[in-house]
């Protein structure tokens, strides 16, 4: 697979896993939130997938960017500054493309530091940051594919029983636990599709 | 869901459309981005409010925009803060040269696009962020205390201020010293449909209300059973004055808001029960406000706020003012 | 029954008590009998206007109390008409020597109880009817049509005369004439509950509206699938203009009024709606008015007004007004 | 029974149906009108109650004008000025105690002609007046208790099949049609009573 296509095929793969959620993911925050994340994700990778082409046409550390500033600019919400946050800041540490494990996991941690930045948060907060990181470790620690899908299922899972302290669901306070966060099960979903492109490719 | 709507993904775009048509005489819109705008764009030497947030809350941002009050607003999705290409076409829109305020709702989202908004903008900017809702306490999670009601008041007085003349910083030190002096809670009877969700964002019961509800429909302190309105301004005038600690010397703003399905013979029922609460207390009501300011899409409920007026803040709050939503001596 | 209120018996005592706190510096009230009348009582020489009818069409009547408007408002139970003695007591409390005018919305019952307060009062009287709503024609029974939102408009023009001097028989006459320039047609979403009744008026299911409903949750023309904004905006204005015929030369007032339990991003989308119908019918809207202003308790859903706007009448609905829930250039 | 136990006796029955019903009215009037047919009645009689020692201390003729002006200053709606005209001009019929049918037949007359006037509406259209006139009929023709409160009851489920053309339950039109009207089944709420206090005198 070249650039181009990787590029597409991942941009199909994680549009296509948001259509397909969208509804879900809403429940998920009507639950513990304001409903609305389904919407915001689906509106992003919308007008994601509106400029595949131009994606396809640049490097795929500019491709990230670009869609980063997508993100920011389409979504609102808290989702957008937090996932173009962490697409833009994965993409300016893409200079050149990854070449191994090693260059994926230093391009994660990036994102995931600009999310936490943005965020004022880490992990433990009941945030996408509770399965961003975990995956981060495992691809760092040079997981497969399958390892990282079910490092992700795993830590999505997790989240269940955390007491939100970050975003819309920290307001519940206690009545947080018991439902899985929405941006934690967004990020499952992206990670999952980004799996399944690498394991075709 | 039953809403006088045509399509779901057209409720935004033709709500603006019509608001910026009914009130062509007092504020311009955009759709892409959507924003509305001061008629006439930036007053030249003036500081320039901006204000946004999610849509749902009608009138709020909209409708305070005109004399004496906010230069634009940013109307996000229903529920979702807006993006930063509308905050910053905004700026563009109305910066009158001495500096932009942004008038900011403190939820995650709000917060940190308008901070992207701030750091991309070319130009002296300042934020202030309401965080008036009591319901929370601020100690059980980092992300502080919501923004509702009181953003209202808030922007009235700052509009005011940035009217007579006032620079970013004092305008944005007043915004915060309006903030710090305000409490608001609020309860709910029944939920809200976000259109695009299709289905109410939570369950209640036929003889269960939300005490301390967010104006998203997002649980507050409780559910439990249905209070009678005496109480129910007890619980929330008790909670309010236990953040803002009023004195029997301070004069107090007093704003009974409906969160939109409630109708206004309930809201005067309800400013009836508040002021029997707040004479019982020993409070002094200098000034109110009844009616839907800051409402969540048609939900039936109502909160109160109450916001400790110095004497520049109530000159302030008495100033002319004329904007779709409110107007006075103009 | 979900309501903001403490005792079924209690509602309009209450809710008037907060109107009247709320509004001390535009209105004095009395609970027994109940009234709102103008800070100050009658202004001499000029014509007192009197409205009232049932209570839960708030802000219609005491909130277009004051300045520009009306004199006096009497509340009755909740949509039940007032009785004489309320209206007397309006009557002696505001009569400023050249007459009384009052504005009765056609309902067997408020006609009655006005008509007999008329007869008892010691002074010069004379009564506007209002009946614009065309949902129920009127060939059907002997009764007329309804009186419904264009009663507001009445009110403010009709204020605006006789606050510049106009006799009685021109107030009068006046009123009689913007009645007769005007059409309204309303739909429902939802019914409303009287709190008394404690159940809702009628049923109605969950892809079904009322279309021509009355402000009492009366049905109207018929029960239909729901429709869309543009299609409800249609159906309203097409029903309006077989009963006003406006023609393109004329200047119409377009009133997008809430029954209560809608929000105003619902109601300014409609607005919008019925701006485009407006436009290819090639109609000319010269004044808007969007918002809650005769409602019909929690209610969702909203009606449609157009009144063809004589010069006079123009000049008379931009004059200033200063009552609590509409308010211009004062 | 002389005049004062008979007015109370009269209050008393007349106060005791419309508490008992009030519920029932409403329901019939939320069919076919604005749903406060109870209330009204139950307001008015309500107060009629609280006078009942002061209207015992008068002539017929007085205590009926006198309800019958406060049901005009307490029940609001169509029904107070229509059972208040009822009352009123009946009172004004009675100068004398009447002695015999013809004498109540005519003060019903007298009663009824006031609240066609005020509500410019005569039998047919679906009103207190289709129960009000067929009774006044019978008692006119001599008719006893028996027969008056059959004649209440006939009159009343023949207003079900009635079309509408007064009151609110006008604006119904066709669908006014099945539902029996509220105001009829007020009259003969207190047309029973009435005929159950002559009954036991
Ligand atoms: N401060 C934060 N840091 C990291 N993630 C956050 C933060 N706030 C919210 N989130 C994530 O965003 C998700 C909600 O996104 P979304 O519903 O689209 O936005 P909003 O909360 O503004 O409605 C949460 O489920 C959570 O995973
Ligand atoms: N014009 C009229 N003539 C005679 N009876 C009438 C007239 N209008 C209404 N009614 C009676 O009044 C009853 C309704 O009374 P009520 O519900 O108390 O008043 P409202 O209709 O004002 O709500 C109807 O059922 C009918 O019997
Ligand atoms: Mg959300
Ligand atoms: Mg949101
Ligand atoms: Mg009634
Ligand atoms: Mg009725």
């Amino acid at each position: 697979m070249d650039e181009a296509t990787l590029i597409r095929a991942l941009v199909a793969a994680c549009c296509a896993t948001i259509e397909e959620h969208s509804g879900e993911l809403t429940k998920l925050d009507q639950a513990i939130g304001d409903g609305d994340h389904g919407l915001n994700m689906s509106r992003g990778f919308k007008a994601i997938t509106a400029e595949a082409d131009a994606l396809a046409a640049m490097s795929l550390g500019d491709a990230l960017k670009k869609a980063g500033m997508t993100l920011v600019m389409k979504v609102g919400g808290a989702s957008g500054p937090l996932y173009g946050s962490l697409l833009m800041d994965m993409g300016k540490a893409a200079s050149t493309a990854p070449a191994n494990e090693a260059d994926v996991a230093q391009l994660l941690r990036a994102g995931i530091d600009a999310v936490k930045k943005r965020g004022k948060s880490d992990v433990g907060a009941k945030t996408m940051l509770d399965v961003l990181v975990p995956v981060a470790e495992t691809v760092a620690e040079g997981g497969n594919v399958d390892a990282i899908r079910a490092r992700a299922d795993e830590a999505l899972e997790a989240t269940r029983d955390m007491l939100a302290t970050k975003g819309r669901a920290a307001f519940l306070g206690e009545r947080s636990i018991g439902h899985i966060d929405p941006g934690a099960r967004s990020s499952a979903l992206l990670i999952h599709a980004v799996c399944n492109v690498l394991e075709a490719s | 869901m039953k809403k006088l709507i045509n399509n779901v993904d057209d409720v935004l775009t033709e709500s603006l459309a019509g608001f910026g048509r009914a009130h062509a005489d007092l504020v311009d819109i955009s759709t892409d981005p959507k924003l509305v705008t001061r008629k006439g764009g930036g007053k030249k030497g003036k500081v320039a409010l901006i204000s946004g947030g999610g849509s749902g809350h009608e009138p709020m941002h909209a409708g305070f925009v005109g004399m004496g009050m906010l230069d634009a607003a940013c109307p996000g999705e229903v529920f979702t803060s807006p993006t930063p290409d509308q905050m910053l076409a905004a700026a563009e829109a109305v910066d009158g040269g001495a500096g932009i305020l942004w008038i900011v709702k403190n939820y995650a989202g709000d917060v940190m696009n308008f901070e992207m908004a701030g750091e991309m903008y070319d130009g002296p900017t300042e934020t202030v962020l309401t965080n008036d809702d009591v319901a929370v306490e601020s100690s059980l999670h980092s992300q502080g205390r919501r923004g509702v009601a009181a953003t209202v008041i808030v922007e009235k007085i700052v509009g005011a201020a940035a009217e007579r003349g006032d620079d970013l910083a004092a305008c944005k030190a007043l915004g915060d010293r309006v903030n710090a002096a305000s409490g608001t809670m609020g309860i709910a009877l029944t939920s809200c449909t976000v259109p695009a969700a299709g289905s109410p964002t939570f369950e209640i019961g036929e003889s269960e209300m939300e005490l301390g509800v967010g104006i998203h429909g997002e649980p507050g302190r409780k559910r439990v059973d249905l209070m009678k309105a005496d109480e129910i301004a007890e619980a929330l005038i008790q909670a309010i004055c236990e953040s803002i600690a009023p004195s029997g010397d301070d004069d107090l703003l007093l704003l009974v808001n409906g969160m939109g399905g409630t109708p206004l013979m309930e809201l005067y029922l309800l400013y009836n029960s508040a002021m029997n609460v707040a004479g019982e207390r020993g409070l002094k009501i200098a000034r109110s406000l009844v009616g839907n300011y800051c409402t969540s899409l048609e939900m039936a409920g109502a909160s109160i706020t109450l916001t400790k007026l110095d004497t520049e803040m109530a000159e302030l709050w008495d100033a002319p003012v004329h904007t779709a939503a409110l107007r006075w001596k103009a």
